[in-house]
């Protein structure tokens, strides 16, 4: 009977001291990709055309040339019609395509396309594109199209449709755990804050 | 907060202290330069409201209407408090010198009673030196409340939100998104204008230069009509809050300041409130003044 | 319309932008959702727009008559928040709480937000259709307007509009204001509304001059008296002396707070002279001969304050030059309150303060843009010309006379005579509810306009002299109601009715406006050879216009003849006690009654939130048995309001206290019904120099009713009280401090 | 003295008196349990509208953010003390006159941990967040604050309620294996069958139990002295005026131990009069208890002493403050109730013909209940409304109805689950009542006849048995 006991009492103390181990340090539980629903946009825009790889008939614009707002604000920002016309007004060879005559119909009604939001996260929390793409992007330059796809996935094959990474905080904060240089040339290391504070607002 | 979370916070806490104790590895290597502190100046003060307006304005504080407020559901984070002088015994009051005013806010204490005591940990001390008040991790058990020696926190007892009255529409559009609106159930608190502080250090990160005194005001020291409130980084020499701090001899980490070892020859103003029970409030008072050959 | 326009007109636009949309939490959305918010983008948009980011525009602040130049901070089309604006010579970026509300005042969900035709429902139209069809029935001085205080280019079309009718019936009304302080001003310097220098005197003595809470421009005022205050400044640290029967803001912020018998002002000033000749002050004979009655024991008896606080007043006085004398509401409040505010004019005259900090103003160079200042003496004037039926079409603006008539006046009876009451209404006060015809003002953050102070406060420098400015108010973002007009619009759409030619080619206010500045680009500052459109966005962009204005100056012109002050009125039996209204830093004269956050601001003095109350001594009190929430029915020859009783050691044992501002009909969900209206029942005793309508001259009787309350107030239950504990708000003499190191 | 057992009750009359206890109840009994569950759906109905409309409804305000909520709470833990004192200390103590009763004070125990752990759910702003409370890897990365008293609580409060249970049901086993044999079929038999884990009573069987209970037991006694000495720390821990008190810990236990010896002489007077157990739970019995309750009661006065002594002879103002103004403020009433309930009521208990008569003892165990709850309060709300800082403190905040409704409520929720206890499991311990007839006989034997052989060996087999 001790004994039966005895090893109860271990087994218990063994699997509290494991699991607060391996939560405390092991990687995060979340997985690394992770597809949400398929969303309805007014305008089926191809990402991947835009921003893709030339060989696979990519424009290769860097995503601020249109969100240009990632670098300097909170809010990566949709570009306005203006944007797309200004370009699309001079492209002939796709005039006639069906989402752009789409969009030249909203452009004249002068009216905003309702785009549905894809990457959301909760209200309650504060994402900062300015800092990410400060810190990797001119920081330490790495490739705009590995930056942005941190959280926003492949964007040379991404369109508009869907989420393509979990966006929960455990799935943050396991990138925030991570040390990267601080930057190109120094040798010092440093990972994304751990404050609450700091995103949840 | 992981486990490594508490531990970063306090090692930073233990770190900007005296003590052998340099805490945390992680701390080391990434030093907090920024600890957030105030001065008020209360002969200055002239007890209009601004500031509490002005907190109400930025922080989407509800207006609770006559009833809540009668039982106590009043939300001014930022409140203004009128005492007398007392002539003798409690209660017998005289208004020669006029009344006494205390702009008194969440004393964001270095050694806060309110963060040990949270159950979830839903109120920590973030590496600026704020009590982080984390609404979405509150599970409402006011323990925090119950510990705070100032009563500056402050409970959502009803839905604000979803209650009549309270931002009809259109005026909910006036609601700053920079923060949240927070539901029934949730403590809070002041918070140092965070999400101004934030934008701050954001601003200057961008920049590649630190903090300067004066990038950042909360919204009280902004609207007072004469400049009572100071607000700033204390570890920076050069801010206005750390000149006044060390011109009033003011320490942040004691329970008794040395000034007043000699209370008769101490001549400076400043002082903390309640310091006696060692939470190291970051705001610094200054006495009020009143001239006696009238 | 200019491309830049173009964009601002779309700017302001509202855009609810996912993710910096209104972030409802701890409680909202709490979960990550795909495609449930809609991202709305702009379709052009302006380079200075960045989505996260606020924009600022200046503007001024209309929630009273300072004209604080202040900036909007607007978000996604948004209006968030008033801040000050660094560059305003009157706040210098700093705000008071009133100001602050004027968010609450724009997204008030009480709006007027359509005209209404005898209650029903018209089109703008149909609305102004019916105003023309009046005028044509009524003769040119049959029209009436009775407008607050108006300044800039509305004042400018509503004279014109004025002038098209054939009417001179322009009356300018406001229920507080310093209206027999201007006419003795004038009498003493020479000028209506001084420049006041309270940074300048080493000392104030204030005769119930609110100058921190609600009197003339506050903010300015806490300005100068940070200065003031400061101990490191060359003149040291000022001292403050308050003489009043009931505690003001600025009261509770004086290092001497007298209580004095109400009416005896004057004779205290007197006195002070008198008593500062005792300490070597030089006074010219004839008037050394006048006060040398006003012996320090009889001013005491007068005035109900031991003569050894009237010495050390006096003594003070004279030893800390310059000083500064101030007479306020509570001076001038009074049959006599001309010869009161004389009297303290006197004062700083003898001090030799004239000058030093009382300084000249410079007057607008545009007359037809300076304020028409209200007063009450208009609304007495106005109102019997109702009464003998003189006028038939009455419009009324910024003002609510209907509230703040006292009810012995009659007014609404005699509005009645009018025929047809055009009112143009933010609320549905009790003035719009009076009126046949209810035309919906956009708010001051939608709407354009121009003002000029009446206080001109001006930067340090050598144009200080002829310094005066002009500001810019500009819509923040797009009209929340469509169908709200601004004060200007309407004003040009019922010109166009009569003067169509002179107006066709403004379309409307906006371009009046524009073209009006631009064409007098020099004048404002700017050179011929300015582009009309960048001048104008740079102009409309600072929000402040520095104008070069006439230079004034004041001179001390009193002489012992003006002195003439009535015997001190004994008690009335029959109603033994002083009634004064008190004017409150946020709730003033109650327009702004309807703003949630001026409610739950809790009064500075008493702490007391959403209502009314009677200020009453503790001695009184105890003598009549009445404990804190008793409810009290007041009593006046006039009228009578019942309201909770709080005891209140700042008032004189002989005065009672009742703030303004409360207890509206109507106006909208906050207002309805809070408290109760203090104005309704003041005895009609005018002032008899000027006319003014006197508020201190009530005498009241008051009984406990019986019911008790549990006051709702935002102080503990030991009051103000701190129970003995150790630094909490703690006091020092100023011998107790060292100034010398701080910074 | 009268004996506190007849040596000569038959074994089988036990079975047969304590299976009775398990018939179909009479009327009175569903009469009862409606009234209790009517009690109970008040407190559902005022938590459900507490739950929608957010805490105000209970009238808490802002310096006063705890009542009657966390002072239920720690009553009701305190109730459970009791039990384990009965069952572990006094078995350890091999004090046997405590067989007859300590089975349904253990029920007691249980139930009031359930109850209690029901307040915690009660008192929370946003009850259905409590999962973040739990310790738990989280897809959050996010862990419990491990330096709140209240976690260490909620640890403590469920350790004590999962090893009480086990402590329960362990000591149950014969029982039900008992109750298994007499019942011919039907869901109690299957119940039986279930739980008496195929109990036959062999020796190997009986050596293992005893060992198992003997280990519970002694695993249970720290328990019981650290939950509420844990609960405690969530005043001790603070720094309130009032609340910031060293000698809580004891303090607490005794209280805690003091109202759960009340409760079981309410409950032992009920049950002996329902189940007609006056066999089994006989006066001396109940004049133990009673002493052992005295005892207690002194010590928890002498504790409120030492409390008040520290407090006055202090130099700590705001202390002082909050003692004066539980004596003399708008408490007064309440706080002048529980010192007259705790420390003058018992003395009632030293009186030796009431202390075996059992209306008074009755009255007297609810009395001394009523000042065990009311002390829980005084600990909670006077320290909020009169702390450190002047300018907030309170209007005297009477809690609302919804919040009494919830307090009243909890109590209809315990009689539930204890009345549904008694008619289900065997209220008194058949085998231990056995064995004490047993053991009563032996030593009157050995009164009476001289010394025999083989006697010492039935001697050592009591011991044994023990």
């Amino acid at each position: 009977m001790q004994h039966i006991l005895r090893l109860f009492i271990l087994l218990v103390g063994l699997f509290a001291g494991v699991t607060c181990y391996a939560a405390d340090k092991a990687p995060a539980l979340t997985t690394p990709d992770q597809l949400g629903p398929e969303i309805q946009q007014p305008i089926k825009f191809p990402h991947f055309r835009h921003a893709g790889d030339a060989k696979d008939g990519g424009m290769q614009i860097n995503c601020m040339y249109c969100h240009t707002y990632a670098r300097r604000s909170l809010v990566s920002g949709i570009p306005p019609v203006q944007k797309c016309i200004g370009c699309h007004r001079s492209i002939m060879s796709v005039r006639n395509k069906p989402r752009i005559k789409k969009l030249f119909e909203y452009w004249e009604a002068k009216k905003p396309i309702p785009w549905k939001k894809v990457n959301d996260i909760p209200d309650f929390v504060r994402f900062n594109h300015e800092r990410h793409i400060q810190r990797f992007y001119f920081q330490l330059d790495r490739p705009y199209q590995e930056v942005c796809g941190y959280c926003h996935g492949d964007v040379k094959k991404l369109t508009v449709d869907r989420r393509e990474k979990p966006l929960t905080m455990g799935w943050c904060r396991s990138c925030h755990m991570k040390d990267h240089p601080i930057s190109k040339a120094s040798k010092k290391i440093g990972h994304g804050p751990n404050d609450c504070f700091t995103c949840h607002k | 907060m992981g486990v490594a979370n508490l531990l970063e916070n306090w090692a930073k806490f233990r770190h900007t202290h005296p003590v052998e104790d340099h805490g945390h590895e992680d701390w080391m290597a990434y030093p907090s330069d920024i600890k957030w502190a105030m001065a008020i100046d209360l002969d200055a003060c002239i007890g209009c409201n601004a500031c509490s307006v002005a907190c109400y304005a930025e922080n989407n504080l509800p207006a609770v209407g006559k009833e809540k407020y009668a039982h106590g559901a009043a939300m001014h984070w930022m409140r203004i408090e009128r005492y007398w002088d007392e002539t003798e015994g409690v209660g017998d009051f005289s208004a020669n010198q006029g009344a006494r005013f205390l702009p008194m806010l969440c004393q964001q204490c270095d050694a806060a009673p309110c963060e040990t005591v949270c159950p979830v940990g839903a109120t920590n001390h973030t590496e600026d030196g704020l009590n982080s008040q984390i609404y979405n991790r509150c599970i409402g058990s006011r323990y925090c409340l119950v510990n705070c020696p100032y009563k500056v926190r402050y409970f959502n007892w009803y839905d604000y939100p979803s209650t009549k009255d309270v931002w009809p529409s259109p005026m909910e559009q006036q609601l700053n998104p920079d923060l949240s609106v927070r539901g029934k159930g949730v403590m809070e608190k002041c918070t140092f204008c965070k999400q101004r502080t934030y934008m701050a250090r954001n601003n200057a990160k961008s920049e590649g230069r630190p903090v300067h005194d004066g990038d950042v005001q909360t919204a009280c020291q902004e609207s007072c009509p004469t400049g009572a409130i100071h607000f700033g980084n204390l570890f920076d020499p050069e801010s206005q809050v750390a000149r006044m701090w060390k011109a009033q001899k003011v320490e942040l980490d004691t329970d008794k300041q040395a000034k007043d070892e000699d209370p008769e020859e101490n001549r400076l103003r400043g002082y903390h409130i309640l310091e006696y029970l060692r939470p190291y409030p970051s705001v610094m008072y200054m006495e009020r003044v009143r001239e006696t050959s009238v | 319309m200019t491309e830049n326009d173009f964009n601002r007109r779309d700017f302001l636009k509202v855009l609810g932008w996912g993710g910096t949309a209104v972030a409802l939490s701890g409680c909202g959305n709490t979960s990550i959702q795909d495609g449930k918010e809609v991202i709305t983008p702009y379709v052009t948009l302006p380079d200075y727009v960045i989505p996260g980011i606020a924009n600022y525009f200046n503007t001024t602040c209309a929630q009273c008559g300072a004209g604080c130049n202040i900036k909007g901070r607007v978000r996604e089309g948004r209006v968030l928040k008033a801040e000050g604006n660094q560059h305003s010579p009157v706040n210098r970026g700093k705000m008071c709480g009133l100001g602050q509300t004027g968010v609450q005042n724009h997204y008030n969900p009480d709006r007027v937000t359509q005209p209404m035709l005898a209650g029903k429902t018209v089109t703008w139209e149909q609305a102004l259709g019916a105003i023309n069809d009046k005028l044509d029935s009524v003769k040119g001085e049959q029209v009436a307007f009775l407008t607050g205080d108006i300044s800039g280019h509305s004042r400018v079309l509503l004279d014109n509009y004025l002038d098209a009718l054939g009417s001179k019936n322009h009356f300018s009304y406001e229920a507080a204001s310093p209206a027999v302080l201007r006419a003795a001003n004038k009498k003493a310097y020479g000028v209506e509304m001084p420049r006041y220098r309270i940074d300048k005197a080493k000392m104030v003595v204030s005769f119930g001059a609110d100058f921190l809470g609600a009197w003339i421009t506050p903010v300015h005022f806490a300005q100068q008296y940070a200065q003031f205050r400061k101990g490191s400044r060359p003149e040291g640290r000022g001292v403050l002396v308050q003489f009043e029967p009931k505690m003001t803001l600025t009261g509770a912020n004086a290092d001497r707070w007298v209580a004095l018998r109400p009416g005896s002002e004057g004779v205290m000033a007197l006195g002070l002279i008198n008593a500062a000749a005792g300490y070597g002050l030089k006074l010219p004979s004839d008037i050394a001969a006048v006060v040398r009655e006003y012996t320090p024991e009889r001013v005491s008896l007068d005035t109900g304050v031991p003569f050894e606080q009237i010495n050390k007043v006096a003594k003070l006085l004279v030893e800390r030059s310059p000083s500064l004398v101030l007479a306020g509401d509570a001076a001038e409040g009074y049959v006599h309150g001309m010869q009161n505010a004389v009297a303290i004019a006197m004062l700083n005259q003898v001090l030799g303060n004239v000058g030093k900090t009382i300084e000249a103003p410079a007057s607008v160079p545009f007359p037809q843009l300076a304020p028409a200042v209200g007063n009450r003496a208009s609304l007495v004037e106005f109102n019997k010309g109702l009464a003998a039926g003189k006028y038939k079409v009455v419009f009324t603006y910024g003002t609510n006379p209907v509230f703040s008539a006292p009810a012995a006046l009659q007014f609404q009876n005699n509005l009645k005579q009018a025929d047809f009451k055009v009112a143009f209404a933010h609320y549905m006060d009790e003035t719009a509810q009076a009126a046949d015809l209810v035309l919906p003002l956009a708010s001051a953050m939608e709407d354009w306009a121009t003002v000029v102070p009446e206080y001109t406060a001006a930067p340090e420098g050598s144009h200080a002299g002829t310094y005066v400015h002009m500001s810019f108010r500009q819509p923040m973002m797009e009209k929340l109601y469509p169908d709200t007009r601004g004060i200007g619009d309407i004003l040009l759409a019922l010109l166009k009715q009569h003067q169509p030619d002179d107006y066709k080619d403004f379309d409307d206010f906006y371009s009046y406006l524009h073209s009006a500045v631009v064409k007098n680009k020099v004048a404002l500052g700017g050179k011929a050879s300015d582009d009309d459109d960048e001048f104008w966005n740079a102009t409309v962009g600072k929000g402040i216009v520095p104008l070069s204005g006439r230079a004034n100056r004041v001179s001390a012109r009193l002489t012992a003849a003006d002195l003439r002050l009535p015997p001190v009125s004994g008690p009335d039996s029959a109603y033994p006690l002083r009634l004064v209204p008190a004017v409150s830093a946020s709730m003033r004269d109650g327009r702004n009654a309807n703003e949630p956050w001026l409610q739950e601001s809790p009064d500075p003095l008493t702490t007391v939130v959403w209502d009314s109350w009677v200020e009453i001594n503790p001695q009184t009190a105890a003598k009549m048995g009445i404990k804190e929430g008793d409810i009290i029915e007041i009593a006046s020859r006039s009228g009578s309001i019942k309201t909770q009783a709080y005891l209140f050691p700042g008032i004189h044992p002989d005065v009672i206290s009742v703030p303004v501002g409360y207890g509206h009909h109507g106006m909208g969900r906050y207002a309805d019904g809070t408290g109760a209206n203090v104005y309704s029942m003041l005895d009609p005793v005018f002032e008899e120099k000027t006319g003014e309508l006197a508020l201190n001259e009530t005498n009241v009787r008051i009984a406990k009713s019986g019911e008790r309350v549990v006051m709702v107030k935002d102080e503990g239950a030991v009051g103000g009280s701190q129970a003995g504990r150790a630094k909490i708000a703690v006091q020092w003499p100023i011998d107790k401090v060292d100034y010398s190191k701080e910074v | 003295m009268t004996k506190d057992i007849r040596e000569d009750i038959a074994w089988a009359k036990i079975n047969q008196d304590v299976l009775n206890s398990l018939e179909t109840p009479r009327k009175a009994y569903w009469v009862i349990l409606f009234v209790a569950f009517c009690v109970f759906s008040v407190g559902v109905g005022c938590e459900v509208y507490q739950y929608n409309m957010g805490m105000g409804v209970s009238n808490l305000d802002n310096p006063h953010a705890w009542a009657l909520y966390i002072a239920s709470f720690i009553f009701w833990i305190g109730m459970s003390h009791s039990g384990t004192l009965l069952s572990a200390i006094l078995h350890i103590m091999h004090a046997d006159w405590r067989k007859p009763i300590y089975r349904f004070a253990e029920a007691m125990t249980t139930f009031s941990l359930i109850t209690a752990a029901m307040f915690v759910a009660v008192h929370l702003g946003r009850v259905w967040q409590i999962y973040y409370a739990l310790p738990y890897p989280n897809e959050r990365w996010a862990w419990p604050n491990w330096q709140s008293p209240l976690l260490w609580d909620a640890m403590a409060v469920f350790t004590y309620l999962s090893s009480s249970m086990i402590f329960l049901y362990v000591g149950m086993i014969p029982d039900l294996a008992i109750c298994r044999d007499n019942m011919q079929s039907g869901w109690r038999k299957k119940l039986y069958t279930l739980m008496a884990l195929g109990w036959e009573g062999t020796d190997r069987q009986w050596r293992n139990f005893r060992m198992t209970y003997l280990t519970v037991a002694c695993f249970l006694i720290p328990l019981a002295v650290s939950v509420h000495s844990i609960v405690s720390t969530d005043f001790a821990v603070s720094q309130q005026p009032g609340m910031h008190v060293t000698s809580f810990p004891p303090y607490f236990v005794a209280g805690a131990l003091y109202s759960g010896c009340a409760a079981i002489i309410s409950l032992f007077i009920i049950l002996r009069y329902v189940f007609k157990f006056e066999e089994y739970m006989t006066l001396p019995i109940l004049r133990k208890v009673v002493r052992l309750t005295f005892a207690i009661a002194m010590v928890w006065t002498y504790l409120n002493c030492v409390e008040f002594a520290a407090t006055w002879y202090s130099h700590d103002e705001p202390e002082k403050a909050v003692l004066i103004q539980k004596a003399i403020g708008p408490y007064a009433p309440f706080f002048w109730t529980m010192i007259f309930c705790g420390s003058v009521v018992p003395f009632a208990m030293m009186v030796k013909k009431w202390q075996t008569n059992i209306p008074i003892m009755f009255a007297v165990s609810l009395l001394l209940n009523l000042g065990m709850f009311l002390e829980r309060w005084m600990i909670v709300s006077p320290t909020l409304s009169h702390d450190f800082y002047p300018w907030q403190w309170d209007h005297n905040q009477w809690p609302s109805m919804v919040q009494w409704g919830i307090v009243f409520g909890s109590f209809g929720f315990f009689v539930i689950l204890f009345m549904g206890f008694c008619k289900v499991f065997p209220s008194v311990s058949m085998y231990e009542v056995k064995e004490m007839v047993y053991h009563r006989s032996l030593q009157s034997r050995k009164a009476e006849a001289e010394p025999a052989e083989g006697f010492a060996a039935e001697e050592l087999a009591v011991k044994g048995a023990n």
